[in-house]
């Protein structure tokens, strides 16, 4: 009988208690609110204390950029990938460190390497990539990297690049050249075989 | 205004009673069921049997039908929806019925019933009270007993066998 | 229509329709459902009566006292039936040929 | 304002009496469902807001492309009631079709016509009639009646489950709902609600007010059987068992999408108000005012009864964003076990009490 | 219900329903309300871990690693990288040895809140699932800080870690420790010692610590039917003999032992533990270079190697053959999850429907690492 | 008090045990100290309840106080039945003594079944024996009374069969309910005969139709003699004595509450309540019924050495003789003894309960189940180790024995005045007073042998007499209480009374004229005991103190040795002995005729009847059929045979759908039946 | 579809009309709870406080006839794929799918020797809005369902299609 009444009291009593939380945080709304209203309000949100300020808050893996013009076509990237998501396609370029203005190619990187090779495909197919960031360490030029954090000033922060369509995922940073412009840089060997 | 009113509940009541009993299919026999408790309900609105309304609608459709309900589920495979159920001996049955109907009926229309002067009740309510608290208060025990009784073998009933 | 052979007519009518489903309906629910009616037509004359024969409030009363018992009865036949589920998967009352012989 | 009033402003009221009842009727339901599906837009907004801000978030903001949800998303019931009407309406193929059909409506009847006896204030309530509280507890049953159809219309196990769930909750937990509210009838003397409601007027020792929740302490023990039990009565949490999330998906209503899905919606959310007004006017004095004999009056009235009835409510969605959920031989447990033998005491407690003090 | 009886109805819960986890189906025949049988149906999710791990070389194989426990990523990560680092005799720095202990410690509290908040979710509790959802987001800010992932880090690496830690971040820690400490009893007081919560879970799923121990159930489901058993302690690998912490194990008080809340308990205590040793190893967090001891290539050695480590679910193993080759020959992974999910039929066959959700909420499965 | 209050009161006395019973019999074992306060609470309440009424009756002082409810319990137009309740001075004196023997009995069972499995059980059929007892006290109809007659029957059953594991516990419950089941068709008969003749149940009724002359004539005298049937059934009355004894095996407080105030009580209450009903013959038969069951159950318990037996004996005397005062006329002094009679009685079943349970006790220390805790050879010398018991024994002792100054003296007294008043109208019989005066000279003589062995003299164990303690205070209260009210003071002191100046019994209670024409009338009766009292008076203080002298002489101051006269009077003695070998004259006269006669009736019908007859005529059939099958088979067979028969299939393959198991057929053919009948009736 | 889709010649009317359709449908977009595997949990990230769908009108629903929107969150497995087939088609008309993840979209990091791996939901279901990310962050997922949104306000539902 007492063991009734006393589940009867627990139960009032711990239903207070957590009522009492629910109220508290109700009242508290304007302290307690956590939330960051993503479109309104981008993140980093200096005005609100979540923890860290807006220096440090920014790294982020959101997606992979590359800095073709620096890209000396070495494929370590490629190899690196886990899932293989890395396409890319060079071409000897027959003047190592020329620039070739018809097919917008930059002979010298940012960072003074000559390049022998001619980037002609380098996609990264963003719907296959696991965004673990293991291409970026290979990187001797340090031109593929995650966009946000130590990139910051390369490349903006940016994660907002859903798609309608799948295809528009597959990002080709190798540029836009025509077939015709390209294959005179191809090697005779290959041209004759074509 | 009123006319037209009970004929339509007395139209509601007695053709929702012949699907109760004609109807193949139990669930709508069921349903069928409620809107003769409705009727019933509504005849009784009009016999200034308010509260008794308000009974057979908290007890029949509140209570039985939804005891009803279960028994149908509980004893039919719960997958099958179309839970059919056949009759038999219906045309004799019929005609037996149809007999008694018109027993009935004749010994309704030829029989002069007593008929009193009626004043429409004030206090219906308070009025059942007072009576089963003071004139009929040994059957409404008999009653309660009876309740308990029910309670107590239906559990019994259907209770498993461990 | 407001007369009392009106009312004991409808009541009539419903009798017989829950009649004759107590005596065409092989499932026990709607056996049981036949029933019902047969109380409520029961009831309706009760009513009836309290309104017109001069049973007055006492004819509410034993309205009152019928819905009790189908209350109760409905309790234990549903009890049954499910019992009888158990034992014969079935309920059809015709199949439950316990009472042959 | 009575039916019978509306009926007698209607000129031709004296010779064509049936029109003008019909009239009169319609008038009324219409108003009543005008006010059910406002009343719900409100409340739906209310309960996501209330809840996110007990979560620490901060609920409909109306963000996003284009003209959205209005500020602070205050549009964001509409845009779901213009949506769920919408939608395509499914009907599955192995279901009861006339009974998937029927049940939303019969839920909704057994909330909506409950709304007939609802004493607003002094003198607006559909129709004041003489077995008030009764004829609600009794129109309240219908709604299980629904759900069950639903359940079993549905052709799906978990809506099967849900409704028999519900059915055996709501049925079981009617018994401590009514057996309170006799408490509150015993003292009354009487089953209208506006008889009930003008018992409550004046004080007791000139402080509280007259309230039958005050008057004595078994009656304040029933004011929360009955509240808790009509909490359960509209399957909220922590009795949300027929609709259990977790569990059952979307229990009774797995299977209903659209419109269909919005009727639940609409008579949850009414059953909760109605539940919430009937407390409010048998325990809590209905439109009287707290400070006897100030702020009397109609609109106050009006004021008074809306205010103590949202209140409740709000408790409700209190408890449904603060509590788990119970199991369902746990919530027969507490019906039979607790709310019974306390709501019965309670008869005797308030019987006795009478013949001693009152 | 459960009148009639005989008839045992199947009933499929899952593969996509509220709160089975992700794509588990449970395969239940019910008696009404009451479960008579549950068979647990895998392969959902099976996405060929190990088949991955025979192709992709060693370094490759921490992002997948990641994918399996995906709420404990840190700790797979831990697991394997110490696994590999033993077969080929790797010594690391001690300032790795610390920050993996810390991130693998805070990777566990945010894993126990998911499952603590998840299952108040299984038993119908909303409002405590998003408030510890609240404060793990926090702990997810601070791996986002410490390299830029919120859930599958690839943080890990064999022979050392991808970052060393941003500058403050150790205060950063200690801050969120102090935020975090008290909300712990905000929790209990919502929710543990709730007194339905307590009818929900209290005397339900009794796992008797015999049947735990001969299915080889691990992590807190094993320490809630009170058995002390925790590798961190029992079977020591990184630096976890130098910290001082309890080990938790459950003791019925709100019912039997080894009953769900009892493991819901152990979970809630663990995370207090957590918070001990991250502020232990914080404070003798010593300096030096994070990546001095990485492998610029690995190949292990010829031979294989078993090494288990506690993950927040129990015992995780990683065993791996090398034949000498950059790719593992064969790597096969010991799920503490999989265990977990398999005494389901043990011991919930007689409880309600109910019941059988909380159990499986309180046995804490991810499906991840269940089918791989 | 005004009527209101007095009904009122009457019903919750009735139903106050009943609540009781019903709490005890459903959660009684739950409640602490298993419900046992429930049931004493309630009981106490009633007492308090009857000594209110008791005491109003007293200030009121209206000889003829009535006060009569009633309510329609069945209305079927000409057939009409009432019940209802009626409390006059003699209901509200019964309840007084049933409620104060019942509270005594609660009490003392408090000790006496400390400890017993069906401890709440107990006291909840005690609450229904209670219940109905006092239905019958209150009744105003003989058909109420017949239902809780009934009730008190199923309630003794239940209580002597409280120890049902003993077996013959178990057959003395049977043979208590059967004994009374014969009684009870003879009351039945008595009332049926009423009912038809008089219409109504009611008592008053009743009699204003038999003084009206309704009713009379052998019609009334065989309803009387019905209606004492029951009487004898329940107040065990020769020859229906034989169940009463042997109900000792119940608890002795039980004993106790049945033989001394309530259960026994009933008959004679029942007699006294309808004496105006009696005819001079039927008065007759049980002026000697009664007279005969006095001296005869006495002469028995001269020898029972059982101390509950001698009790037991007595009591069946004791009523043989208020039997004998509602025979000759002198009912009110038949229901004063019936009053005093319970005090002592009660009492002196109380103090052996006491001696037993000290005696059970101490042979539990000894661990000896051999001897008997009853026997009175076992005892002796208790004196100074139970001083309350044996003061209280005593006391009740001389009140039974008729020594004035207590209580039995007056009654008794009154009684034998009455016999004797008869007795110098009707000179023919003067059987009747020798009866009386021989009854109370045994009476006297063997309850002094009870209490000289028990209390006095050497101890007869000696190993036990060590052991032998003073019962508990719950127990010696009642032997306290009942005692002193056996003492003369309560009842005769005609003043005293201590709310009006006037006596109360013989003035409150007064007689009602007999109902049957011719009968005499009550002051008649009156002034013949008047006249008889004195001679009545010296007479029985004679007999009485013959019969203390010599059971002083035989067992007090063993001048006259017991085993001795016993052997000279053998026969005498053997017969006393053995009860007169009722029991076995029952078996050898009725139960064994009986059964040879169903023998032999079954004999003829098998062997003879059977064997010769049917088989003879079988035999001789065979041989004819021989013959005729020849031509049957052959010539009839194939076709009129055959198509009888397919005919008879074609007709039952179609009425075999009326046989189908199925009720709802059979109903429907039941229903067409209605239907045709109708129909047959309205052309 | 409902009643009233596609029924009608384009019109001033009818073309506020769709507007409003389009308004609240893009406003009230119910997603249906559904979690396959890691994207899962950030989708439940994305609905708990730090994020909130609700902002945006999103309330999740656990049956899949109640909900608007289908967000595929993880790796669909060859025996999965069925299911989800089955799921889409019991969801009502007007029904929207949003392919959250690598490997919702091609089969992400287990395009290449995942043997039981669906290599995209597209497959099996169409597929409105496909976001990038392993898993995509709740920013990412939130930005897809305003894409998702905009799509829905450009359709006309009321107006007659010309074939």
């Amino acid at each position: 009988m007492s063991k009734y009444f006393r589940n009867i009291f627990e139960t009032i009593s711990t239903m207070m208690t957590g009522m009492g939380i629910t109220w508290k945080h109700m009242m508290n709304i304007r302290k307690d609110n956590v939330t960051l209203q993503y479109p309104e309000e981008r993140w980093p949100r200096p005005e609100r204390d979540i923890g860290f300020d807006f220096s440090e808050y920014n790294i982020i893996r959101s997606r992979l950029q590359v800095d073709i013009d620096d890209c000396i076509g070495c494929m370590k990237c490629e190899r690196a990938c886990p899932v293989q998501c890395i396409k890319i396609v060079t071409t000897k370029s027959g003047a190592k460190g020329e620039d070739l203005p018809d097919i917008n190619h930059t002979g010298i990187t940012s960072s003074g390497t000559k390049k022998a090779l001619i980037v002609s495909r380098f996609d990264i197919d963003m719907t296959e990539c696991c965004y673990c960031n293991l291409c970026t360490y290979p990187c001797p030029e340090e031109c593929i990297f995650m966009t946000g954090g130590p990139n910051s000033h390369k490349h903006p922060i940016d994660y907002e690049f859903s798609q309608y369509d799948r295809n528009d995922l597959i990002y080709k940073f190798a540029k836009d050249v025509e077939e015709e412009k390209l294959s005179k840089y191809l090697p005779q060997k290959e041209k004759a075989e074509v | 205004m009123a006319d037209l009113a009970f004929w339509m509940i007395v139209l509601l009541t007695l053709v929702s009673a012949a699907i109760v009993v004609l109807n193949r299919n139990l669930v709508y026999s069921a349903i069928a069921l409620l809107f003769t408790f409705f009727g019933v309900a509504g005849l009784y609105v009009f016999l200034w049997a308010d509260f008794l309304a308000g009974v057979q609608v908290i007890i029949y459709v509140g209570g039985i039908l939804v005891l009803i309900i279960f028994g149908i589920m509980l004893t039919n495979r719960i997958t099958s929806v179309n839970i059919s159920h056949t009759s038999v001996q219906k045309s004799m049955g019929g005609l037996v019925v149809l007999g008694i109907l018109s027993v009935l009926g004749i010994m309704i229309f030829n029989t002069p019933w007593l008929q009193t002067e009626f004043v429409e009740p004030v206090q219906t309510t308070a009025t059942i009270g007072t009576l089963l608290m003071m004139d009929y208060l040994l059957p409404f025990e008999v009653a309660s007993l009876l309740l308990l009784a029910a309670l107590m073998g239906a559990a019994m009933l259907s209770r498993r066998n461990e | 229509m407001d007369s009392l052979n009106t009312y004991l007519f409808i009541a009539a009518i419903l009798f017989s329709l829950g009649l004759f489903g107590v005596i065409t309906r092989r499932n026990g629910v709607a056996v049981l459902m036949g029933i019902e009616l047969i109380l409520n037509a029961a009831n309706l004359n009760f009513i009836a009566f309290a309104k017109f024969g001069g049973m007055n409030m006492s004819g509410h009363i034993f309205a009152l006292f019928v819905i009790i018992m189908a209350a109760a009865e409905a309790a234990v036949a549903l009890a049954i039936i499910i019992n009888m589920y158990n034992n014969f998967k079935t309920i059809n009352v015709d199949d439950v040929q316990e009472l042959r012989q | 304002m009575t039916i019978d009033q509306i009926i007698n402003w209607i000129p031709f009221s004296a010779d064509l009496p049936a029109i003008a009842f019909v009239i009169a009727a319609s008038l009324c339901a219409v108003t009543v469902f005008l006010f059910i599906a406002i009343y719900a837009l409100g409340i739906i907004y209310g309960e996501v807001k209330i809840s996110s801000f007990m979560q620490d978030k901060v609920g409909p903001m109306g963000q996003g492309v284009g003209f959205h949800a209005g500020k602070w998303g205050l549009l964001q019931p509409v845009a779901d009631a213009l949506k769920l009407i919408l939608k395509e309406d499914i009907i599955p193929a192995a279901a009861d079709k006339k009974l998937f059909i029927m049940a939303p409506f019969v839920v909704f009847i057994g909330a909506f016509i409950s709304f007939a006896a609802l004493p607003f204030n002094q003198n607006t309530v559909v129709s004041d009639l003489n077995i008030g509280v009764f004829y609600i507890l009794a129109v309240g049953a219908l709604s299980v009646l629904g759900i069950i159809l639903a359940g079993w219309g549905s052709n799906n196990k978990w809506a099967l489950y849900g409704g028999m769930r519900s059915a055996a909750q709501i049925v079981s937990y009617e018994i401590p709902a009514g057996l309170s509210i006799v408490t509150a009838v015993m003292l009354t003397g009487t089953l209208s609600m506006q008889g009930i409601v003008e018992f409550q007027s004046g004080t007791i020792w000139g402080i509280l007010p007259n309230w039958i929740v005050f008057n004595n302490p078994f009656t304040f023990i029933s004011f929360f059987i009955f509240y808790i039990s009509g909490v359960a009565e509209c399957n909220r949490t922590p009795f949300d068992i027929p609709e259990a999330e977790s569990e059952l998906v979307a229990g009774a209503f797995t299977e209903y999408s659209g419109m269909r899905y919005a009727f639940f919606f609409l008579s949850e959310y009414a059953e909760m108000f109605v539940i919430s007004a009937v407390a409010a006017t048998v325990f809590l004095g209905g439109w009287n005012s707290p400070i006897s004999g100030f702020f009397d009056g109609p609109i106050w009235g009006l004021f008074w009864f809306m205010g103590k009835t949202l209140s409740l409510v709000f408790v409700m969605l209190w408890f449904r964003w603060t509590f788990p959920r119970l199991r369902v031989d746990q919530l027969m447990n507490v019906s039979w076990k607790v709310f019974l033998p306390f709501s019965l005491v309670n008869i005797f407690g308030v019987a006795i009490w009478s013949l001693i003090v009152g | 219900m459960g009148v009639v009886h005989g008839d045992l109805m199947t009933l499929n819960i899952g593969p996509q329903h509220p709160s089975t986890h992700g794509v588990l189906r449970l395969k239940v025949k019910t008696d009404g309300e009451i479960i008579s049988e549950v068979e647990p149906i895998i392969g959902y999710l099976h996405r060929c871990f190990e088949k991955h791990c025979e192709n992709v070389t060693y370094d490759q194989v921490i992002p997948y690693t990641d994918r399996c426990d995906y709420i404990a990523a840190m700790n797979n990560n831990f697991g394997y990288a110490v696994a590999v680092e033993e077969l080929m005799e790797i010594k690391v720095p001690e300032r790795v040895e610390y920050i993996r202990v810390i991130v693998a410690e805070l990777n566990r509290i945010a894993s126990h809140l998911l499952a603590l908040g998840a299952f108040g979710l299984d038993v119908g509790a909303f409002t405590p699932f998003l408030y510890m959802f609240r404060d793990r987001e926090r702990i997810l800010d601070l791996f986002e800080v410490l390299c830029g992932a919120r859930l599958l880090y690839n943080y890990i690496w064999v022979g050392g870690i991808s970052h060393d830690f941003p500058p403050n971040f150790d205060s950063k820690i200690i801050e969120f420790l102090d935020y975090f400490e008290p909300k712990i009893d905000e929790y209990n007081n919502l929710l543990t010692f709730n007194k339905i919560f307590i009818e929900r879970t209290a005397d339900i799923g009794v796992l008797p610590p015999e049947i735990a121990i001969s299915y080889g159930v691990s992590g807190p489901n094993l320490r809630g039917s009170g058995v002390t058993w925790d590798l961190r302690r029992d079977d020591p690998y990184s630096i976890y003999d130098k910290f001082d912490f309890n080990i938790v194990i459950g003791e019925g008080e709100m019912g039997t032992v080894g009953d769900c809340w009892d493991r819901y308990f152990v979970r809630m205590i663990e995370m207090k533990e957590s918070v001990k040793i991250i502020r232990q190893a914080l404070k003798t967090l010593p300096s030096g270079d994070v990546h001095q001891a990485l492998p610029k290539k690995i190949r292990p050695p010829k031979g294989s190697i078993y090494k288990r480590t506690e993950s927040p679910r129990g015992d995780l193993a990683y065993y791996i053959v090398s034949d000498g080759s950059p790719i593992p020959y064969r790597l096969k992974m010991r799920s503490p999850a999989f265990t977990s999910l398999s005494v389901l039929e043990e011991i919930s066959s007689g409880w309600m429907m109910s019941d059988v959700l909380a159990i499986l909420g309180s046995l804490d499965i991810v499906l991840g690492e269940i089918d791989r | 008090m005004t009527g209101n209050m007095i009904m009122d009161y009457s019903l919750l006395i009735l139903f106050l045990p009943l609540v009781a019973f019903l709490i005890q019999i459903f959660i009684g074992k739950r409640l602490p100290r298993q419900g046992d306060w429930v049931a004493i609470g309630a009981v106490v309440t009633t007492l308090i309840l009857s000594i209110a009424m008791f005491t109003s009756m007293l200030i009121g002082h209206e000889p003829h106080f009535a006060q009569e409810a009633s309510f329609t319990w069945l209305d079927m137009g000409a057939f009409h039945i009432e019940l209802g309740f009626l409390v006059d001075n003699i209901t509200i004196t019964m309840l007084l003594v049933v409620a104060l023997i019942s509270t005594m009995t609660h009490i003392f069972s408090i000790k006496y079944l400390e400890g017993d499995i069906r401890y709440s059980r107990y006291y909840a059929y005690l609450g229904l024996f209670t219940f109905s007892m006092n239905g019958i006290v209150l009744a105003n109809n003989l058909i109420s009374m017949y239902m809780f007659w009934e009730l008190v029957g199923v309630s003794s059953y239940l209580l002597i069969g409280h120890w049902f594991e003993k077996d013959s516990a178990a057959d003395a419950a049977k043979k208590a309910f059967l004994v009374n089941r014969v009684g009870d068709i003879g009351f039945f008969i008595g009332i049926m005969l009423i009912f038809s003749t008089l219409g109504t149940f009611v008592f008053s009724e009743i009699f204003e139709g038999i003084s009206a002359g309704k009713m009379g004539g052998s019609i009334l005298t065989f309803a009387g003699v019905g209606l004492f049937l029951g009487a004898m059934g329940k107040s065990s009355q020769f020859p229906l004595h034989i169940w009463l004894p042997d109900a000792m095996e119940g608890p002795t407080p039980v004993s106790a509450l049945m033989h001394a105030a309530t259960m026994v009580a009933a008959g004679v209450y029942l007699c006294v309540r309808l004496f105006p009903l009696f005819t001079p013959d039927a008065l007759l038969v049980i002026a000697y019924v009664g007279g005969f069951t006095a001296l005869f159950a006495a002469t028995i318990a001269i020898t029972q050495n059982d101390i509950k037996k001698v009790l037991a004996y007595s009591t069946v005397s004791q009523l043989g003789y208020m039997i004998l005062s509602v025979g000759t006329g002198a009912y009110i002094a038949g229901f004063f003894h019936l009053v005093t009679h319970a005090m002592f009685k009660a009492c002196l079943f109380y103090g052996s309960g006491s001696v037993i349970h000290a005696m059970h006790h101490a042979l539990h220390k000894k661990h000896d189940h051999e001897a008997d805790p009853q026997d009175m050879r076992n005892m002796g010398g208790f004196k100074d180790k139970m001083p309350i018991t044996y003061w209280a024994m005593l006391i009740s002792t001389l009140a039974i024995s008729g020594v004035p100054l207590f209580s039995g003296f007056l009654s008794k007294d009154a009684i034998l005045a009455g016999t004797l008043s008869f007795a110098s109208h009707h000179p023919g019989h003067f059987l009747l007073p020798v009866f009386g005066f021989g009854a109370a000279a045994i009476t006297a003589f063997y309850m002094f042998r009870l209490i000289f062995m028990t209390f006095h003299g050497k101890p007869q164990m000696e190993e036990l007499y060590d052991d032998i303690h003073e019962s508990p205070k719950e127990m010696t209260f009642p032997l306290i209480v009942l005692s002193s009210l056996s003492i003369f003071i309560f009842y005769t002191l005609p003043y005293f009374n201590p709310f009006s100046d006037h006596g109360w019994f013989s003035e409150l209670i007064v007689a009602s004229d007999a109902a049957v024409p011719g009968n005499p009338s009550a002051h008649h009766i009156a002034e013949g005991i008047h006249h008889a009292h004195y001679t009545a008076m010296a007479l029985s203080l004679f007999v009485a103190a013959v019969g203390i002298f010599l059971s002083w002489t035989f067992y007090f101051k063993k001048k006259l040795s017991a085993d001795e006269w016993a052997g000279k009077l053998k026969p005498m003695y053997a017969l006393s002995f053995n009860k007169y070998f009722f029991d076995e004259n029952y078996n050898r006269f009725i139960y064994q005729p009986f059964l040879k006669l169903s023998a032999l009736v079954a004999h003829i019908d098998w062997d003879l009847y059977d064997k010769y007859f049917i088989n003879g005529f079988g035999r001789v059939g065979k041989i004819i059929s021989f013959f005729t099958g020849r031509m049957d088979y052959d010539g009839l067979d194939q076709t009129i045979v055959d198509g009888i028969g397919r005919s008879a299939r074609q007709a039952g393959g179609v009425l075999k759908f009326l046989q189908t198991g199925r009720l709802q057929t059979y109903m429907l053919f039941a229903l067409l039946g209605v239907v045709v009948i109708v129909l047959i009736q309205s052309f | 579809m409902g009643l009233l889709e596609n029924k009608f010649q384009d019109n001033v009317v009818v073309a506020s009309m769709d507007k409003l359709l389009g308004w609240a449908r893009s406003t009230s977009p119910w997603f249906f709870q559904f979690g396959l595997a890691c994207c899962a949990i950030e989708m439940m990230a994305t609905a708990a406080s730090r994020h909130d769908l609700m902002r945006i009108g999103m309330i999740p629903r656990s049956s899949p006839r109640q909900a608007d929107v289908m967000i595929v969150a993880g790796t669909v497995t060859m025996k999965m794929a069925l299911r989800i087939k089955k799921l889409y088609e019991q969801m009502a008309n007007p029904k929207y799918v949003i392919a959250m993840g690598s490997c919702a979209t091609s089969g992400g990091p287990y395009w290449q020797h995942g043997y039981h791996v669906l290599k995209g939901v597209d497959l099996v279901v169409p597929v409105d809005v496909y976001i990038p990310g392993c898993p995509p962050r709740p920013e990412a997922l939130i930005e897809g369902l305003l894409k998702l949104q905009e799509k829905i306000q450009m359709d006309r539902p009321l107006t007659k299609k010309i074939a």
